[in-house]
């Protein structure tokens, strides 16, 4: 598959929107979805449809048989080590509420530390802050740097007998700051602490390896990674899911229901209460096959250099301030603009076409502490060019100019 | 309906400069008004007579163009208005941001309602409706003692 | 609309399986896709795809307008009072694991009593023996009549002082009995008690009112009512919706967030945590214009033809026992055939393209109640025609036939 | 393959009519098996002798055809069975259902292979894959001593 070219095979660059060629760079917010999994989603529920797992006629068998292929396309993506460590939830909102609250009613109580940092996502601090209503955890917060970085000194400052759990970003969606999750694991486990990573970002633009990463806990936003939405991934060790208690309750997750007493039934069945994401999943396979086509190398390779492309030109423009300068960076350009308000930025970028989002992109917390109380963030996908990034520039200077009057 | 008629030069005046910045002494009634999508925040104070008379405003805050423009021009006009006034003339302008062309009431110059209809520019952009009425929500919810922050979504 | 001729705006009939034309007798499971729901899939991610709430741009815009504009088009079929009362779910199930998990944290301890049927699905069970574990809470259950019908004095009988909330489901997916829900909510709010109704298969077959019902919660499934999978409905009264505590924590459901606190946004965004199944609710405004279309009336008047019609031929067909004779019965048709379990009769049916279901359909403790480990269950979509019956009675003859050689 | 093949007369007479139903007084090890999607349960009881022989073998349960025949005609097949040649026979079987066109072993004669084959039909039906197989994991897992109840998912 042909990156260059890649932008035909996603059919919303087709359309013109308000008679502008579409320069989408909101990518962190959602991806756009190639053909395929369009067209995927279309068979299956003209051709395909049933619900899964529960009958025996042939279409249930068919769609349920779609479904677990899905689970182990996705399992061997992020190389986890069983299909079974692999749950489909809604999204990486509800994997981290899964781990927060399963965690949290099993291993958390009054005075225990849960430590995150400074980058993360509401996503990944809400359903901890829960937790510190419930029960009387502590919520610790691993500071960043001044380029907007968390190294592994930072979080090793403020581990303490009392942190249970890390939980932390593996790519900032603000920052695009890369962590060094591997070695932070590494940490974490000598000390006997699980960690959980919010790869929400990462998913789609970096390699996975669950085995190599080591961590126990990672939550994947399917419709960032060319997916469908209302689809999401938790992945988990199988330790744990055996030893968490099940989430939500439902038809397809238990064993045996009585009057008196429930049991629950096998991995990963224990996590997916009630009729799941059907068409989602079996599309997704069509994500996965579409990413495992273009070869995560030459993504790699494609967004680095549109990355470093587009730093370059910003760097560049007048009065334009880039937010963040991280050792690793990956997808993400944030910035502001002297005297321009981030919201008006965007308003004037859409008039030309270019999709960009303004606002504190779910991370109050880090803009606080960035003394903003909102930036401008133009984020990338596969399917951009360095022509979207030049659009981007001079409708900036565009949005200047109607500031200068 | 264009960029032009949103960023008219009335908006980024207000925008880059707005007036009646800052707490006063002797408020008697504030609010507080916050857009959590934008960030967008405003606390309004405003003195209010013993004739129900605004006798002085004035607001804090931070946000777009378009919010503080809004904010600066509506503290201007209502300084001096009467309670009741004002609640007619926030009406009329909550109208004309939702739907109405015009601003129907004596209660304002032509002047003054030049520089009201120049936030009209929203309607077009439905997400910026919010930064255009903040100010206006948090001055009704001020005159009605409303301990709630106002909060647009 | 023609409802005689509806199955022709279902492309899943144009397709033959297995060689035999589909009789798909399984909609209580999930049911069949209308086209103008899949197009309208298909059309959004090609042509407007974008997430929706966050961003300015155009796309992002146009996407927040029609998601809403479902919200609207779902208070209005539902008839709720206000706009805001209406939450989308990943699902029923989360739906009530929703209203289980923060009402319980709000107002159940030990000892007090939540009231259910015997006729529950597990969905409306398990998240309330949660709640017994958690925080030994009693559930009690009201017991169904040899009829497998839930009356008025049935629950009467069994709510206490300490009943704190009523659970039960508007019609059984097993034996087709709807419960008389305006007057056992009367009756609860006589007593001060709210009530959770498991709308799951009366919303795809009734008409819905619920200013009338006067129902506190009201959870339904998308995918049951002609919609996508991957998305459900939780009504719920403005009242509680403000009282109780959010459930998942997210992007999205906040109002502004600080290291030491967090305040959560207006409704109903404060239960909708997380990038939200948008393409689907989008197309779920398909689903209700479809129904529409219909009309309420002509559904109910033609799967009432279509259910009296199934039982006279099955009470005809000899060894074949029909369960549950309630009072007043909607879309389904379970059985059982003497000397066939059901898994077998599923199997042979499937062969002639005749789709039904079997098992306990997670109906465990009425399954016990009714001293079977299983039952068939033939269940009722719009697109179902009295030839469709015919084939289902011919092939369970011809199940007959195999199994007495 | 057609539902002839599956639902064949051996499996229709096994499955009507089960033999060595019942607890026996005196087994020394069982086990419990449960397909919670199909409700089908088997609880295995068998006696092992000194020589690891199994002297006596018996189940009650409840399931579809399938399920009931197969634990019949593995009962049969298994009693006077060494706890080896149970092991070899059980994991050629559960070849055979999975993916094997036959069953390689010698421990059993050509009639008993007729019968185990007679399971085979099972191959094109993915969801009664389960019910052929329930009552061979209770017997692997009562053999192990296994406490936990089988559940096929
Ligand atoms: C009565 C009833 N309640 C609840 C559910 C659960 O709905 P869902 O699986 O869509 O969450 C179902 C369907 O499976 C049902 O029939
Ligand atoms: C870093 C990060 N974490 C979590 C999330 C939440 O993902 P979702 O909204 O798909 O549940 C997002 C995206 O919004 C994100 O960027």
């Amino acid at each position: 598959m042909d990156i260059e070219n890649i932008k035909k095979e996603f059919p919303i660059f087709n359309n013109k929107v308000q008679n502008n060629d579409l320069v989408y760079l909101d990518s962190a917010n959602s991806s756009q979805k190639p053909l395929v999994v369009i067209d995927r989603i279309y068979d299956f529920y003209t051709k395909e449809f049933s619900n899964v797992g529960r009958s025996v006629h042939y279409l249930a068998v068919a769609a349920t048989n779609l479904y677990e292929n899905t689970r182990t396309s996705v399992q061997k993506y992020i190389n986890a080590k069983e299909k079974n460590e692999i749950v489909f939830t809604k999204g990486a909102t509800e994997a981290i509420n899964l781990v927060a609250n399963t965690f949290g009613q099993k291993y958390l109580s009054k005075g225990d530390e849960v430590l995150l940092t400074e980058l993360e996502h509401h996503s990944n601090y809400v359903p901890w802050h829960y937790l510190r209503k419930s029960k009387g955890v502590n919520i610790i917060f691993a500071e960043t740097n001044e380029d907007g970085d968390i190294s592994i000194e930072s979080i090793e400052k403020k581990i303490t007998e009392k942190t249970k759990i890390i939980a932390l970003t593996h790519l900032s969606n603000v920052t695009g700051a890369i962590l060094p999750i591997k070695e932070i694991t590494k940490l974490a486990h000598s000390k006997n602490i699980p960690v959980l990573i919010d790869g929400c970002q990462s998913a789609p633009h970096m390699k996975l390896d669950m085995q190599d990463l080591d961590c126990d806990f990672y939550a994947i936003s399917c419709h960032k990674m060319y997916g469908p939405t209302g689809l999401g991934i938790l992945y988990a060790k199988k330790k744990w899911l055996e030893d968490l208690p099940p989430y939500q309750g439902g038809g397809g997750m238990i064993n045996e229901v009585k009057k008196e007493d429930i049991s629950y039934g096998n991995l990963p069945n224990k996590f997916e209460a009630g009729t799941m994401a059907t068409a989602q999943v079996i599309a997704f396979d069509e994500s996965i096959k579409f990413l495992n086509k273009i070869g995560i190398e030459s993504l790699i390779k494609h967004e680095n250099e549109l990355l470093q492309y587009g730093e370059e030109i910003l760097r560049k423009n007048n009065s334009v301030k880039l937010i963040g300068n991280p050792k690793n960076k990956g997808a993400v350009l944030s910035f502001t603009i002297d005297g321009i308000h981030p919201h008006d930025i965007a308003t004037i970028l859409d008039e030309d076409g270019v999709a960009i989002r303004a606002g504190h992109h779910c991370c109050q917390i880090l803009h606080d502490k960035l003394g903003l109380s909102a930036s401008a963030r133009a984020s990338l996908g596969v399917y951009n060019t360095k022509d979207d990034l030049d659009k981007l520039n001079a409708s900036i200077n565009n949005c200047k100019k109607i500031f200068s009057r | 309906m264009n960029l032009k008629e949103l960023y008219q030069e009335i908006i980024l005046d207000h925008g880059k400069n707005p007036r009646n910045i800052g707490k006063f002494e002797n408020f008697n009634k504030d609010a507080k008004g916050h857009n959590p999508l934008c960030g967008d925040k405003v606390h309004l104070f405003l003195k209010l007579d013993e004739n129900k008379q605004i006798s002085d405003i004035s607001f804090e805050g931070e946000g777009c163009a378009i919010s503080m423009a809004s904010a600066s021009i509506m503290t201007d006009l209502m300084k001096g208005k009467k309670e009741e006034e004002v609640k007619e003339i926030a009406s009329k302008f909550l109208d004309m941001i939702k739907e109405k062309d015009d601003i129907k009431t004596n209660l304002v110059s032509d002047d003054q309602k030049t520089k009201l209809m120049s936030l009209g520019g929203v309607k077009n952009y439905p997400m910026r409706v919010k930064c255009a009425t903040l100010s206006w929500h948090a001055l009704l919810s001020a005159l009605d003692d409303f301990q709630k922050e106002v909060s647009t979504e």
